[in-house]
């Protein structure tokens, strides 16, 4: 391996999140970020290569070294580590609503769930997976929440370009109501027109 | 996205057979909320969310939430209320030829389509979600840099416009003239002694005194039931709406 | 890599601790100690015959991959595991009120910003910009927070009285609906007579 590739594999071992070709390519002040791309490469390559138990996947925007799924129920039988654990029905639906909908207000969350939406609000702020990203205009001026850094991490998305496209789903996405948003712009975050 | 039926699969996974037989042994968090109650009735019955026969399945609604103790819970009855006063509106008579008619249950069509699209997404997350847990990240972490850490970023004019936004965020700003002008029970209580050691019997406006205040008024309240609490007085009230009565106890007697 | 020391790399990946002989044995029902061995030295020779940034090290009785000591400066440089030296837009709300209106309870700031500020305080708390300055004298004996000494340092202020607008603003922050103030001083709150 070169160098450079050694550097950035002790460095992705020693975060605890996906690092991005940015980020990596301050570890090195020569390094140019192409040469920080192929040395990424050489290290997926060499992972890949000689059959390495972990591997270096791209995600949330960076890179990060995982352990491969095969050896998932093992390590979890001799309980050396835990998976993370699942979110609730609740939460998928209200993170779902937020990462198609963004930036969404709380009142928009209830209406489409048919239930309230504070206490799943909050224990997803907690687990870093949305955040509050403005106020809306409308009367009392509703926070307005956005996905965070972690769902991209959580679901092992590279962003938020992978949620499957509303051609893909087996209903077709609902048109925004005016009326609902209040805002102009919040059409632009509708996936399907894009 | 995988096949269309997956979605289905997983959902009724979630839940258990809800009307197959008399006895529902449903968990109480089975159901996400009324829309996806509603939801897994329609799919029981294979009823079209497009032409949902509004009578029969707002029966079953009210029947289910009564059976799954959902029958306390405001957003299920929210949805019942919704749901029985649409049966109510697809009862009214109309003109075959009426081409102006709207669909009573348009609204409900849409929502309904509206959430089980995001039911799908979030069970996409779900297995997403999923398919990362096996994957692990490093363990191990070693400790943060004994180095400081960078600086923090912050300059004064992003404190003033925090606060700016917080202040045009504070509900419907009213503002109360707040006037530091406690109850006086202290004087209430004087007055009232006062006037009982003078007569056996007052009444309630001689209680109060010349042009009481709402303060004056609440103070001779609270003063009032002090003092018959500590059996000093008795106050009754000789006909319904008829003005108080306020009569001297003996103490002494009581003694 | 035997299938046995990939399944060693991935156990000693995930765990937080040194892992013994005897444990990473229980991955492997098949497996006896001296294979487990035969595998950890595999996997020691493949770090270090190819040059990994990282390397396998036997400490505390067990056996753990840590990165090189070699590329230990490069990483603090670069410092990934602080993640943004900027506050949220939750964080700097609540630092403005706490600001303007210290010493003030968490109950107050939530009652004006309409959120929860649990979170935001422990984080406004941790990066030393806030401190518990007292209690209350309430019901509960809530704590009360005012800003730390790193706070006017960063802002490069004197002392408190050097924040601009200080009268209009305090005043600006009160809660505006007496009747949920605390309810020991509620007395003083009895609307004026119109």
């Amino acid at each position: 391996m070169s160098p450079l590739a050694q550097l950035l594999e002790a460095a992705l071992f020693s975060a605890a999140r996906p690092l991005t070709a940015e980020e990596l390519a301050t570890l090195e002040p020569d390094a140019t970020l192409a040469d920080v791309r192929a040395a990424v490469d050489q290290l997926r390559e060499h992972y890949d290569f000689n059959q390495h138990g972990v591997e270096l996947v791209e995600l949330a925007g960076g890179f990060q070294v995982l352990t491969r799924p095969v050896h998932a129920a093992a390590i979890e039988r001799a309980q050396f580590s835990v998976r993370t654990p699942k979110l609730t029905a609740a939460a998928l639906e209200t993170l779902a609503i937020i990462a198609y909908r963004q930036p969404v207000g709380r009142a928009e969350i209830e209406e489409i769930r048919g239930v309230s939406a504070g206490g799943v609000l909050r224990a997803l702020q907690e687990r870093g997976l949305i955040e509050v990203v403005g106020r809306s205009e409308l009367l009392g001026r509703p926070l307005l929440y956005g996905t965070a850094a972690s769902f991209l991490e959580l679901l092992g998305l590279k962003d938020l370009s992978d949620l499957p496209r509303a051609d893909e789903l087996t209903i077709a996405l609902q048109p925004h109501r005016p009326e609902q948003q209040g805002t102009d712009d919040a059409a632009a975050y509708v996936p399907a027109e894009s | 996205m995988s096949s269309p039926d997956a979605p289905i699969a997983a959902a009724e996974a979630l839940t258990t057979a809800l009307g197959a037989g008399a006895a529902f042994v449903v968990e109480l968090d089975a159901f996400a909320g009324p829309l996806d109650l509603l939801l897994h009735l329609l799919r029981e019955e294979q009823i079209e969310i497009a032409d949902i026969p509004i009578a029969r399945v707002a029966d079953q609604f009210l029947h289910a939430i009564q059976h799954l103790g959902l029958n306390q819970a405001a957003d299920y009855l929210d949805m019942a209320s919704r749901l029985v006063r649409l049966k109510a509106q697809m009862l009214l008579p109309r003109r075959t030829d009426d081409e102006g008619w709207e669909d009573p249950r348009a609204e409900l069509v849409r929502r309904l389509l509206e959430y089980q699209q995001i039911r799908e997404v979030a069970i996409w997350l779900g297995r997403a979600a999923e398919k990362r847990s096996e994957q692990l990240a490093r363990g191990y972490l070693p400790p943060p840099p004994a180095l400081p850490p960078p600086p923090l970023v912050l300059d004064l004019l992003e404190l003033l416009q925090a606060v700016e936004r917080v202040i045009a965020g504070i509900p419907s700003p009213v503002l109360h003239r707040v006037v530091a002008r406690p109850l006086d029970v202290e004087s209430a209580t004087a007055r009232i002694e006062l006037l009982l050691l003078e007569r056996e019997e007052i009444g309630w406006l001689e209680a109060l005194g010349p042009r009481p205040s709402i303060v004056d008024l609440l103070s001779t309240l609270l003063a009032l039931l002090e003092l018959a609490k500590r059996g000093l007085l008795r106050v009754s009230q000789p006909a319904p709406f008829a003005p108080m009565v306020i009569a001297r106890e003996s103490v002494s007697t009581a003694a």
